[in-house]
């Protein structure tokens, strides 16, 4: 039997990253192939482990290694590692699987180092291969222009992170216990690095992670301004505005809208492209939207090839037109509200 | 001129190219390679980022200034055959000229890509102890007693000194304007060109055009290329990829309100065309003015502690697609010029004169004086090519073979060649009537 | 205290440029320029604003083939001291964990001559993105590992403390490391400088030092290729989403289109008309 | 070049009918290339009024090979997406009759860059 496949549970307090649970969905696939088990790792100062510990199990880990020490809270890079490598040298998991986070990045490619095993970031797709039993990682590289199937051949663990929303949220199975391994691992007293503080983002700030509907522009909004319409529509529909790099380069919007390669992945029940002319960089962010409807006044932008619907004209009479129709409708639906 | 509190960085060079195009490359190499110290300041991430042409080198002049380029430069194809069609209303007359010596050494001509070629030249004239400063846009120059000392940078203490500056900025003369040697730019004598590559697998092309492995084909369209829209079309091949384009007089383009790429996609729809672009996908594309004022529209070419060349001097052939090649010798000239300036230890107008002399003597103004009387195209003699194609052939071959005659001594040539082949009257009067408007 | 800084750059090429042939579902890389890796110019500003700030020196570093001289030699036109190239064809094939063995023996060279405080990257590269190689810098050479800096906050360049706030997810942190340091930086982090004349001239000049293996102390089975744990698989086209049904407005109306792509959601089972949702 | 040469540039018979939009867009074409916008425009009109009152074609919409120049008819302005200017100078050499367009280049490192040209 091969050695679990782990996911390591990145989180502040009680408070988990929705990814960690996304991973221990594929974590329990790839277990069943490999004829193993899906593991949560909890790293942190022990006092709050039980509600994670829970979750994890819910979510369908099979074993929690929690491991407690006061230097592992706040996380810091350096603690973390050294406790996460210590773990996987004693109990020599198959496979390390972490979110494509600011924390999971980081603490991956120190424990990846430490343990000079091959690691493979940003992973879109995960299997284990039936023949030789290697786990297949598929990324996109170049700029998201081409996917490549990564393997580590003759190293252990195999190591991936995996940018959130990729893999939907497994169903929770409430109730569902597991095994618990709990260790103090003996860290330095003296850290190097120390967190100071914690600002939590605004409340308003844009959360493209998690909209059900986002309306995006490019540059052929051609300037600022006109981004106010799109907001428009953006509340009409409930949703919030995304932004090509195009429209971000010139200073339109913030990066924060930044839908694509070099911003944020979403994957939002419904997907309006404005004036984006579908720039690779800018598909491999939002492709995995449910429906894709894309307005652009060129035929043959590239946007249309993966655009359920395309509507081919002038962006600054379309999008108003929405507005005017979506309010339409509600007021229709007022009305028949009404007369009930 | 008060310079203020921007004290001039005194990188003690000899001179300062403004542009790292055709012109401005072949003056810094020639510069360097004569022991000049010599910067070169161009505002592209690289020496050629910025340029655009239709895509034909010559051997001959390109050899002048870097002897047996062909072994290191980033070249395309050799050019074996050349076409020449003459398109009024649907017809087309085609004209071709081929030949095997044009694929071997030295050859005629080559089709490339500026943007590599350019920095491939750059990296010579580096390795030959050139300063190449890339990214930099010079805004104005420094004068000093009514002298060109120095150029004025945008950057932060932007200004260098040298004892010569060569503009080579390229078709907008911006500097050239401030030097006050600029005539100023007028619609009637400038050309937009707008221009797509297209890939297309290696043996499509060599398919397609005909061509042995690894030559290449170019095609200059004249007439009507388009439904009654007067204009040049242009088809080259490179290695795995087509370039086509076409030019437009700005007047035309504006008197009409049309559109540059309109144009360039009806040109695309040709069947003529069509058939040789099927199936090809797009890779760029691209924009630039000609200068195609010719002698008329050259700005006076030198001043105290200043030279101008290449398109920034209107230094085009216009029919004959031979801009690189006189920017090439101008910058060439120039350099030659001030480095006997630095001899001489003079860097005044009277000496900088010498440029004068040198273009004077060679075929750069020669061709241009002789272009000065291009009549609007030859679209009067459509039979011209079809009547008399072993003739048309050897036309051609001149025509199309660059060395250092100038088309003055060309037509003399030719005329011999056709007076030998016993002409009537008539065939005569075509062949000087078309030698007015192609030459 | 005087700082020296050693900045890793890449030179990569440039995938804003990078196309697929829509024929062959096969990457053009003919004509793609390579460029100094985007991040890795905020990681220079970063070294030269602390330089400012508190004086010292500063060695750029690069590993590539020899062209990638020419990302150095812009570096160096920015007033980086020194640079130094790591080119062998030993080198070749490399993951980040064999990158970074290599720049680590490279870096322990440079730290004989002078003492290293900061090791700073760009956050990742555009090619590769993956943002490995700097943490794995830092554990090589057991250094504070500081990554994803939006905002560096302060150096107290006597006490050896830095301060950096870092961008997360959900909000930002500010942390404090003991030198030397490890840092990786963000295009929030700071506003890349328009290098002076003088400078970029002075660069052209310069040397740039060239190192093969037999210059660091390495042992070849962990450079390259040979001392990569992954390897690629296979490389293939993104599979492509269908075009779907397109609509050309001017053929009706704006209004009509509006409605007509409102419709089909509603079939789709997606509708907007429950009042403020 | 008199001051009514540079208002009228070849004198040109100018085709004066309103202003139709360009029937091809070249937003596919310029995808092609790379741009690395500055932050401040290059470009700019020099007098409003010309383009309101005088410039019934509006010209530059058609002659700018970039799409660069639009009309917006609602601020009867032409407003210029700078961001995708391919840098050849037809809005100064005539592309604009009324010679109402004022160009620079832009800053040196930023712009259009050509990778075959």
């Amino acid at each position: 039997m091969a050695g679990d496949v782990w996911v390591v549970i990145e989180h502040e307090g009680e408070s988990a990253a929705n990814v960690s649970w996304e991973l221990l969905g594929i974590a329990a696939r790839l277990a069943g192939d490999l004829d193993s088990q899906p593991a949560a790792v909890i790293l942190g100062d022990g006092d709050n482990s039980d509600f994670l510990t829970r979750h994890a199990f819910s979510y369908g880990a099979a074993t929690a290694y929690v491991a407690g020490n006061k230097s592992l809270t706040p996380f810091t890079a350096g603690p973390h590692s050294q406790a996460l490598a210590a773990l996987a040298r004693k109990y020599n998991p198959e496979i390390i699987l972490l979110g494509a986070t600011t924390r999971g990045r980081d603490l991956a490619s120190a424990v990846a180092t430490d343990l000079e095993t091959g690691l493979t970031a940003d992973c879109t797709e995960l299997e284990v291969d039936p023949e030789s039993g290697l786990l297949r990682q598929t990324r996109p590289a170049f700029g998201g222009n081409i996917l490549a199937t990564i393997i580590t051949p003759g190293h252990r663990p195999q190591m991936a992170t995996v940018r959130p929303g990729v893999f939907p949220l497994p169903q929770a199975a409430a109730g569902a216990t597991g095994k618990v391994v709990a260790s103090k691992p003996r860290l330095a007293k003296e850290q190097r690095v120390h967190r100071l503080q914690f600002l939590p983002n605004p409340e308003e700030e844009v959360s493209l992670h998690g909209a059900d509907v986002i309306v995006a522009g490019g540059r052929g909004m051609r300037k600022a301004k006109n981004f106010i319409m799109l907001g428009d529509l953006a509340r009409e529909l409930g949703g919030v505005v995304g932004a090509s790099r195009g429209a971000v380069d010139a200073g339109w919007v913030s990066a924060r809208h930044q839908v694509g390669q070099t911003g944020q992945t979403v994957r939002p029940i419904l997907y309006i492209a404005v004036g984006i002319s579908g720039a690779i960089q800018h598909v491999a962010g939002m492709q995995n939207s449910d429906i894709i409807v894309a307005i652009n006044n060129d035929p043959d932008a590239p946007i249309f090839d993966i655009a359920d619907y395309g509507i081919v004209g002038d962006l600054f009479e379309l999008v108003p037109a929405f507005i005017t129709e979506i309010r339409k409708r509600k007021d229709g639906a007022g009305a028949r509200e009404a007369a009930v | 001129m008060n310079l203020g509190d921007r004290k001039p960085v005194d990188g003690n060079f000899d001179a300062i190219v403004v542009g790292g195009g055709p012109a401005g490359l072949s003056a810094t190499y020639t510069l360097a390679g004569g022991g000049a110290r010599v910067a070169l300041i161009e505002r592209g991430d690289w020496p050629g980022s910025k340029n655009m042409m239709g895509g034909l080198i010559f051997s001959q002049p390109t050899s002048e200034v870097v002897p047996g380029f062909w072994k290191q430069a980033p070249l395309e194809r050799p050019v074996t055959r050349r076409e020449m069609w003459l398109t009024t209303g649907d017809s087309v007359l085609k004209a071709a000229y081929e030949s095997d010596d044009f694929g071997a050494e030295p050859y005629n001509s080559f089709t490339v890509f500026r943007s590599r070629f350019d920095k491939w030249l750059a990296g010579e004239a580096r390795a030959k102890g050139a300063v190449i400063i890339t990214e930099t846009l010079v805004e104005d120059l420094l004068w000093e007693n009514g002298r060109v000392v120095g150029v004025r940078t945008s950057r932060p203490e932007g200004d260098l000194e040298a004892d010569a500056v060569i503009i080579a900025e390229g078709v907008n003369p911006f500097l050239t304007e401030k030097a006050g040697l600029s005539r100023g730019v007028k619609a009637d004598s400038m050309a937009l060109a707008v221009k797509e590559v297209l890939a297309l697998p290696k043996e499509k092309i060599e398919d397609r055009f005909n061509l042995n492995e690894g030559t290449g084909a170019a095609y200059e369209v004249v007439g009507e290329i388009t439904g009654g829209t007067p204009g040049t079309g242009f088809i080259y091949t490179n290695k795995d990829t087509v370039s086509i384009g076409v030019g437009i007089i700005l007047k035309d383009l504006v008197t009409r309100a049309g559109a540059a790429y309109a144009l360039l996609e009806r040109f695309k729809a040709q069947p003529q065309v069509q058939r040789l672009i099927a199936g090809a996908s797009p890779r760029e594309y691209t924009a630039h003015l000609i200068p195609e004022g010719g002698y008329q529209g050259m700005p006076r070419l030198y001043g105290n502690g200043v030279l101008v060349a290449g398109d920034a001097a209107s230094m085009v052939n216009a029919v004959n697609t031979e801009g690189a090649n006189l920017a090439l010798l101008s910058g060439r000239m120039a350099a030659q010029t001030v480095l006997r300036a630095m001899d001489c230890g003079s860097f005044e107008s009277l000496t900088l004169s010498h440029y004068g002399d040198l273009l004077n003597n060679s075929l750069v103004i020669k061709d241009l004086k002789q272009y000065q009387k291009v009549t609007p195209f030859l679209s009067s003699h459509p039979h011209f090519f079809s009547l008399y194609p072993e003739l048309a052939s050897a036309v051609l071959k001149e025509f199309l073979t660059v060395d250092s005659l100038s088309k003055a001594d060309k037509l003399h040539l030719i005329t011999r060649l056709v007076r030998s082949q016993q002409p009537t009257k008539k065939l005569l009067k075509d062949l000087y009537d078309t030698w007015k408007a192609l030459s | 205290m005087a700082i020296h800084s050693v900045v890793c750059v890449k030179q990569v090429p440039d995938t804003t440029q990078v196309r697929i042939d829509p024929d062959t579902g096969s990457l053009i890389r003919a004509g793609i320029p390579s460029v100094i890796n985007p991040f890795d110019l905020h990681a220079v500003e970063a070294a030269l604003r602390l330089r400012d700030e508190h004086g010292g020196t500063i060695t750029a570093l690069s590993m590539g083939p020899p062209q990638a001289e020419e990302s150095l030699r812009k570096v160096l036109g920015f007033g980086v001291d020194r640079a130094v190239l790591l080119t062998d064809r030993a080198f070749a094939g490399a993951d980040t964990l064999a990158t970074t063995y290599a720049l680590a023996a490279a870096i322990r060279r440079i730290a004989a001559d002078q003492p290293v405080d900061l090791v700073i990257c760009g956050k990742q590269s555009i090619d590769g993105d993956t943002g490995q190689v700097g943490p794995g810098l830092a554990r090589r050479l057991d250094l504070s590992q500081v990554t994803y800096i939006c905002e560096l906050e302060s150096l107290d360049s006597d006490a050896g403390i830095i301060r950096a706030w870092r961008q997360l997810e959900n909000g930002r942190e500010l942390l404090e490391a003991r030198l030397p340091a490890a840092l990786t930086i963000t295009e929030t982090c700071n506003r890349i400088r328009y290098a002076s004349l003088p400078d970029m001239i002075a660069a052209s000049d310069k040397a740039i030092e060239t190192w093969g293996m037999n210059e660091i102390e390495v042992e070849r089975d962990h450079l390259g290729l040979k001392g990569s744990p992954t390897r690629v698989s296979k490389i293939f086209a993104p599979p492509v989403r269908q075009r779907g049904e397109i609509i050309i407005a001017a053929d009706s109306s704006p209004a009509a289109a509006a409605a007509a792509v409102m419709d089909r959601l509603a079939e789709r089972g997606i509708t907007f008309d429950e009042g403020d949702g | 070049m008199s001051d009514k040469d540079k208002k009228n540039p070849g004198n040109l018979p100018y085709d004066n009918r309103p202003w139709i939009p360009p029937a091809h867009n070249v937003t596919a074409q310029l995808g092609l290339v790379k741009f690395t916008p500055d932050d401040t425009s290059h470009l700019s009109i020099k007098d409003k009024k010309v383009c309101q009152e005088r410039c019934r074609r509006k010209f530059c919409t058609h002659s700018c090979p970039a799409q660069v120049y639009r009309w917006e008819e609602e601020e009867q302005s032409i407003s210029i997406a700078f961001e995708g200017c391919l840098e050849c100078g037809t809005c100064r050499s005539g592309g604009c009759p009324y010679d109402n367009i004022e160009m620079r280049y832009p800053r040196g490192g930023f712009g259009m860059q050509y990778r075959y040209g």
